[in-house]
């Protein structure tokens, strides 16, 4: 179908290094496929690259209407690519309402492509709009592309035998046929994807493919485009194989991944909670795995389920976000006290209470590492971009099952939710850390120690090894109820330094740019490419400033003294008023901590970062 | 599960100092149920209690087979988890009524919806004994306990509706006065596949002390208590003359002979709500016994069955499969 | 409650946009409600909806009354406390399957047991709607949902069951598809003092749609369901000509001269957990309408009636004799 | 029945400053009674005291064991009183359980008075001795006094009609009688009580005044004591009426006063738990003050039930222990989302999870403070003692309804129990805080702000004001659900704003000692009392130390830093692994913070904070 002769051919191809569009329209204008399949093929193609979607709160909203608004917005590059992009330099607008949603973001000079087939007088009252945006002056300063995109998918569909409904749901095809030609990007992808995706449904694979190369055709009207671009494969990429994955998958992988290398059958205790959910939805396709996952009456019987199931055996698992967290708190504590491995998942999102589910924040830290009662340490780490998930869930379960512990991981519905290329792991390569049951009777007591001060786990049906275990405080060695003073004592000190000494088997953070300085920017969580590209940007500027993100909150890393002694002032940046930044103060009081925070519910840009530096730097 | 069949009772008593206030009926129940342990011939080590928070719930600590003493409430969930993860235990959970019934309440109905091969046993005092005497959900209206120094005002849960509604498959009642007949409801829960629910009448000494003993007293209970057994007819009395039998939908009294026959699997739980609906006030009989025996499917049996399944039909999981996949492409 | 009678249903809008999914059965639902808000004369201001989390939650939001959209599973208890707090508000739960039985299950037994004068408004999607399609706990078993590929294995819950063996005062259930019934049912809900539980099959035309079709759809409802309603026979069929009656413990059909009277009030819950055990499935109708009404003593009543008591015998408090009291001495 | 000689009248009456006692005997030995009763009479006697009882695990242990011992301290004093004593300088022990478990605690020297008729061999096995601890040597070093209290109770009342086993039940009445002979109290406030107590059983008021008459005239035995004591009234205190107090109960009623002075209806949302249900029982039984106790299913029913009836217009309340709180966590992230009132009391006990139930420790504040999801901002403040119970409830309460917040107030299990002297409130003077409806329909919108930043308060049943609230994020204004960016961070920071506000009507705290100098200790909770009693050690010792206690935690009262700042180093003493600690340091990196903690079920000795002082200054 393809023809030999591209349109538009002989217009002049510019070369960009990297690019942002934003592709919005209504819930039922398939922007995810759309923006998904753009992704694709971009990766395909080589380009480095990050996505973010932006989905409309949890209930489908009235069609044409601002709440119902669904965007996906993708940075694509030659080189490096650390986030979504900030500002978009494109910005494809199907609907009214997907226009004055997301014009604000749009770059200056930035490029605007609109549906006009959706700007009627019906439309521009359901976004709530008196006048049509397109002609009160709200888009001057933009190169606005109008294009009637319901009109040309009707013709080029006319010999359809599809419904007019169904031709409409073409639009979105139309549309990245359309950035496709812009961006000189191949349409083959796509087209296979349709046919496998409506394998059972041809004439939609047909009208898709069609509508599909109509826009891309159309590309070729010369008024419209001045030009075409391209974008060149990024060579800055480490040799290796690439897919492109989306944080959630990535973090599900990984706890297979850790129930593999722990050779443990891994048990997934879950309640279903926005942006948490996908984790449940994708462990439960593993059951050729032997993951087991069990779909609890409410969170505190999900976490409880997990915690028997490592009682029993398993890796217990548990994924939810923030209210899910505050709710397992009393059964983390159960878990801190029985000393057995467990996993638990927090896909943060906005608070207090409900909040706002669907919106990105880092404001569970304190939560994680304090939020229980009694002394009841848990390690905590946290997934800095969406290929990270995988390698941290590897680690949350190497933490568990190593030292006996619940371990918290931090992942956001930022990460969840955007995507990247990930080089796939070598699968011989990764950390092993193999369960030991304990089966020997012979001087056995259910809490004696080894010598990293580790209980032996034995597991029911081991024979001659019954012992019991609970809540209530216990005799060191014996495991009896115990309300001995020195005894009490010695056990809540072993519950601290066990956890403490996880820091003899984690890294001290790699550092970006110059080994000492003036500002040390520091993040950790889905802030990792903002900090990243505005550290690199400033450094650009000769701007005195390096850049580090840790991984490992609670308990800290080493060899940290010897960073934050190396700068004037240490930057902690984060999406919440302050959390990190009070938990380092309160480790490092000896040393110049700053807080810059953000708590839109929105990632932070890397412009705002920049600016914030140079700033301070200013002063 | 017989693999070292000669186990005595004493076998299953742990070394730990059993803690209960002396006259308490945990103790008859506890050595009932290492007695019957014994009986069934089942190993130690494939064994495992699991329970909440209360007195009822230091049992564990007192088998010796495993044991996990969990947090208030919360033993239905822990049980779920340590029973789907290795269905070759035999899980039982001790449980009081707070512990079941008011903090755990939607544990228990789940536990029983799902239908896991799970035992619970419930002490029913009717009152919070370890936090030292408030009324529990299924105190009498009335009682008066320190959180209620003038009397309760909640109408009480009865636990035995309350687990039928849930749709339970095994439901029994048996009482702490009577081991005989609480052996005799251990033995057929422990052969009923699927989660059973049996209500111990529990006398707290201290806190609720001789609440049954309006029926379960030794003097009285021949007369006040009737036991419902599959097959059997509903009869009761010191002589075994008086019956039980159906008026439309109304109980009565009636000539042993006249008695009806107790079916406890009938498709609806309609029969056994009748029964479990005999307050201890009524001039009828209470029930003991099984009120309802049916077989559901269990649900770790479906887990595993659905798990085989999709391994036939999808072969083994192949982790480098799994993440070698879609769109990929290679930087060299 | 009659301060302005002469309210519409409009006048019970509120200002807020709407935001379910077009076709959603809540639509028909809030429409109801309003319509029945403004025919029983209430007030506005002395009327509360409080919610959970869920599609069906946000209702609060759409009633131009006061309301609670508080956390998942929870509305009972904070609608137990605004009750008792204020008697003379009337007090409205909407909630979900998932949010009442689910997370919420505990909450809405014990609610239900205490009797507290508050309604209950089910929306029974058999599915978590908000989070976008995961089996509930009154899903059909087998049920193919995103947290359940390979369909779920977990028995569901009848609500009406489950209500009815926690001692529910009043049961009842309508279809979102007939709303002349859905009122009726609400004005006699409205008219009970004690907790009313009604169960409403709400069609989620995105994650489950049709799920209640075999039964409620306009083309076979009048052969597929059945109305009880108490004093009446229980009659059915689009001629009005067959019927139900009991067959020692079992239903069967029969023409409709010779059905049941149904009666509401029995001293046991058995009659309404008969008709509650009909599935779907099965051939007889399901039964809508009213399961159980029973009066019991209401929970907030005796909450002021032993307060006035308390207050009639030591004579209203008073803080300073509260605290003087007791061996006291002097420090000059 | 007293005679007219006292007996013994002619040993020398020695005059002592301070005494500590502690009564020890089995679960059934009455030893709490006998505590209280030894108290009241030194309460009425004017002698300042502070008493702590020390109950077994909560299942009675069989007889006779070492987990049934049951014990009471008191320290009364012609002084300032601040704690219940460290080390008993008398140990009554009615059997060999009660001896061994409580002989290490007695000073060297101290006096121990043991009932040998409970030392036969069978009560030696259940406590689990192989020899008798009177003949192995155990005692050697202190004062013992033998005396066969059953054989004396026996003969003191053996006409009595009462059964073997109820006369027995008589000897903590002997027993005290023979402390009040030796502390020459007077018998008549005992004697009183018995008669109101057994009120409707003459028989028992009479052999029990018998024994207690029989225990003082035996006193008279000269070979068994060389003299008597007096402790003098103490003439320290302020005047006023004075009543003693135990901690729950002081809590109780200030709650109470709460209520009164907001003009609100108190509504208790609780679910029984160790060491909160006390307040439970105390509240319910105030029918008739309108107090509505509501015993929920579990805590978050009850927690939530006490916010919808604050929602309603009433004072919600709701009281727990630290597994309650981890509990209850989500729902109070509703209460800060909505903004309402409600006080939340946790009664701290020492964990990890169920912990020991019956043992202090302070290792709730960090929950408190941070455990929530979400940016959740809720005033965390502490009782310092039995008596300061009731001006913390009431501040708690005033927080609650001046600020439109949810607060926690935080007790422990050694102030719960504990009593001390307390003078009685002038009712007139207590702080008022009268809540105010809103009830004009004008302008009003759910979320507007007064100058403050409070929203109003308007409860349903107002006309014409109907509006919704819910944990979703709102509007600033409107309170209509809101998902925008610049929304939700100005919400979040005005939610931040108010609780920091509380700051403007706090005190800042009291400083004993110099006010400046090298170290100031500085505690909060149940601590005070050691603290004080180290400080003044130090003091009079002449080292350079002052003290302060904190009430309010979270927010921080203002003019710390001016405190801080004046003295070389701030020694922060608390019963966990260093929460406040932590707090402090992250507020005020500036000083110099340390911690000295203490995890153990037990609370502070003045002499180990005393020396710990004295080796830091050492240093
Ligand atoms: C989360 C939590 N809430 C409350 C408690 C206090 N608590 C312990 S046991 C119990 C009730 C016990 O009653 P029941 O289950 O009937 O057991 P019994 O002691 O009567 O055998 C309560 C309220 C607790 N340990 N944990
Ligand atoms: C503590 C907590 N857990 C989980 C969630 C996520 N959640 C919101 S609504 C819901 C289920 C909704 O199902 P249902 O009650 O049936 O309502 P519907 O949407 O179908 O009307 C879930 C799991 C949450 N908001 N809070
Ligand atoms: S308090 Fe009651 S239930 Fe608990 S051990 Fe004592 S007698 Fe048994
Ligand atoms: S998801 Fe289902 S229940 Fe929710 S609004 Fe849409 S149709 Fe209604
Ligand atoms: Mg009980
Ligand atoms: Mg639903």
């Amino acid at each position: 179908m393809t023809k030999t002769k591209e349109p538009g051919a002989e217009l002049p191809l510019q070369q960009q290094e990297e690019v942002t569009i934003r592709f919005a329209g209504d819930s039922g204008d398939g922007m995810q496929v759309t923006g998904n399949q753009f992704t694709n093929t971009s990766a395909v193609v080589g380009n480095d690259l990050a996505t973010l979607p932006d989905f409309p709160a949890e209930i489908r909203a009235p069609a044409g209407t601002r709440p119902g608004v669904s965007g996906f917005q993708i940075h694509f590059s030659s080189a490096d690519v650390h986030t979504p992009g900030d500002a978009p330099d494109v910005l494809v607008a199907m609907n009214p309402a997907a226009l004055v949603v997301n014009i604000g973001e749009l770059k200056p000079g930035g490029m605007l492509v609109v549906n006009t087939g959706s700007f009627g007088p019906n439309d521009l009252r359901k976004a709530r709009l008196e006048k049509n945006p397109l002609e009160d002056g709200s888009v001057d300063g933009y190169r606005v592309i109008e294009i009637n995109i319901n009109e040309r998918v009707r013709l080029a569909l006319a010999d359809s035998p599809l419904s007019t409904k169904e031709v409409q749901r073409c639009k979105n095809f139309y549309t990245l046929g359309l950035m496709y030609w812009l961006y000189s990007r191949p349409l083959k992808p796509t087209m296979n994807w349709l046919q496998e995706k409506f394998a059972k449904r041809p004439e939609l694979v047909e009208a898709n493919q069609k509508a599909l190369q109509a826009g891309f055709n159309a590309g070729d009207i010369h008024e419209m485009f001045q030009g075409r671009y391209d974008v060149q494969a990024c060579d800055n990429l480490p040799a290796g194989t690439y897919r492109n994955i989306m944080g959630n998958q990535a973090l599900g992988l990984g706890l297979l991944a850790g129930a593999e290398q722990s050779g443990l059958k891994l048990f997934l205790g879950a309640y279903p909670i926005t942006p948490a959910s996908d984790l449940l939805h994708q462990l439960a396709l593993y059951k050729n795995f032997g993951v087991i996952t069990f779909q609890a009456e409410d969170e505190i019987a999900a976490i409880c389920a997990a915690l028997g199931a490592s009682f029993a055996g398993c890796l217990g698992l548990t994924t939810t976000s923030g209210p899910g967290v505050a709710l397992k708190a009393e059964a983390m504590g159960l878990a801190v006290s029985v000393e057995l491995p467990l996993v638990i998942v927090d896909v943060q999102r906005a608070g207090p209470s409900t909040g706002m589910p669907t919106k990105v924040e880092q404001t569970d830290l304190l939560q994680s590492i304090f939020g229980r009662n009694g002394e009841a340490p848990i390690p905590v780490l946290a997934a800095s971009a969406p290929t990270d998930a995988f390698d941290c869930a590897l680690e949350a379960c190497r933490i568990a099952v190593e030292y006996m512990t619940p371990v918290i991981l931090l992942s956001d519905n930022y990460i969840a939710n955007g995507s990247e290329p990930w080089k796939l792991p070598d699968l011989q390569k990764l950390p092993e850390f193999k369960a030991k049951f304990r089966t020997n009777p012979e001087g056995y007591l259910p809490f004696m120690r080894d010598d990293r001060g580790m209980r032996p786990w034995v597991v029911p049906g081991t024979p001659g090894m019954q012992h019991r275990i609970g809540g209530l405080e216990k005799e060191d060695g014996t495991g009896n109820v115990s309300y001995d003073a020195e005894n009490h004592s010695l056990m809540t000190h072993r519950r601290h330094d066990r956890v403490q000494s996880v820091r003899e088997t984690i890294d001290t953070p790699e550092i970006f740019g110059p080994d000492k300085g003036e500002v040390l920017m520091l993040g950790w969580g889905g802030t990792r490419g903002s900090i990243q590209s505005a550290a690199d940007r400033c450094r650009a500027a000769g701007m005195s400033v390096a850049n580090m993100h840790m991984r490992h909150l609670w308990p800290l890393p080493k060899g940290l003294d010897e960073i934050f002694s190396s700068y004037k002032c240490v930057l902690v940046c984060e999406l919440n008023l302050g959390q990190f930044f009070r938990v380092l103060r309160s480790e490092f009081p000896q040393y110049n901590f700053l807080s810059y925070t953000k708590v839109e519910g929105k990632p932070f840009q890397s412009v705002e970062l920049t600016r914030h530096v140079q700033e301070l730097l200013e002063q | 599960m017989t693999t070292d069949a000669k186990l005595k009772a004493k076998d299953f008593k742990s070394d730990q100092d059993v803690r209960w206030c002396p006259g308490c009926g945990d103790y008859a129940i506890l050595s009932c149920v290492q007695g019957v342990m014994a009986e069934l011939g089942v190993s130690k080590e494939n064994t495992v209690f699991v329970s909440g928070i209360g007195c009822s719930s230091r049992f564990p600590y007192y088998m010796d087979t495993y044991g996990f003493h969990s947090i208030h409430g919360r033993a239905p969930a822990v049980a779920t988890g340590i029973k789907v993860a290795n269905p070759d235990l035999s899980v039982w959970i001790v449980t009081g009524d707070g512990d079941a019934l008011s903090i755990g309440g939607n544990h228990l109905i789940h536990l029983l919806r799902r239908n896991v091969n799970i035992k619970v046993l419930l002490f029913n005092n009717e009152i919070y004994g370890l936090t030292k005497g408030q009324y529990s959900p299924t105190s009498r209206q009335g009682l008066r306990t320190k959180a209620t120094p003038f009397g309760s005002i909640d109408h009480s849960f009865n636990p035995i509706s309350l687990s039928l509604g849930a749709g339970a498959s095994f439901v029994a009642r048996t009482v702490d006065t009577n081991l005989k007949h609480m052996r005799e409801i251990l033995l057929q829960a422990a052969a009923h596949k699927g989660t059973c629910f049996i209500e111990i009448f529990q006398n707290c000494v201290i806190f609720n002390d001789k609440v049954f003993d309006e029926v379960a007293d030794k003097q009285v209970r021949n007369d006040r208590l009737v036991t419902l057994a599959p097959g059997e007819k509903v009869v009761y009395g010191s002589d075994g003359d008086k019956g039980l039998r159906l008026n439309g939908f109304d109980l009565e009294q009636c000539s042993a002979d006249e008695a009806m026959v107790w079916d406890a699997s009938t498709a609806s739980a309609a029969p056994a709500m009748l029964f479990a609906d005999i307050d201890r006030a009524s001039d009828l009989p209470t029930p003991i016994g099984i009120f309802r025996k049916v077989e559901r499917s269990v649900f770790e049996n479906d887990v595993y069955r659905q798990m085989d399944q999709v391994t036939s039909n999808k072969g083994p999981g192949d982790l480098k499969s799994l993440i070698y996949t879609g769109d990929m492409w290679n930087v060299d």
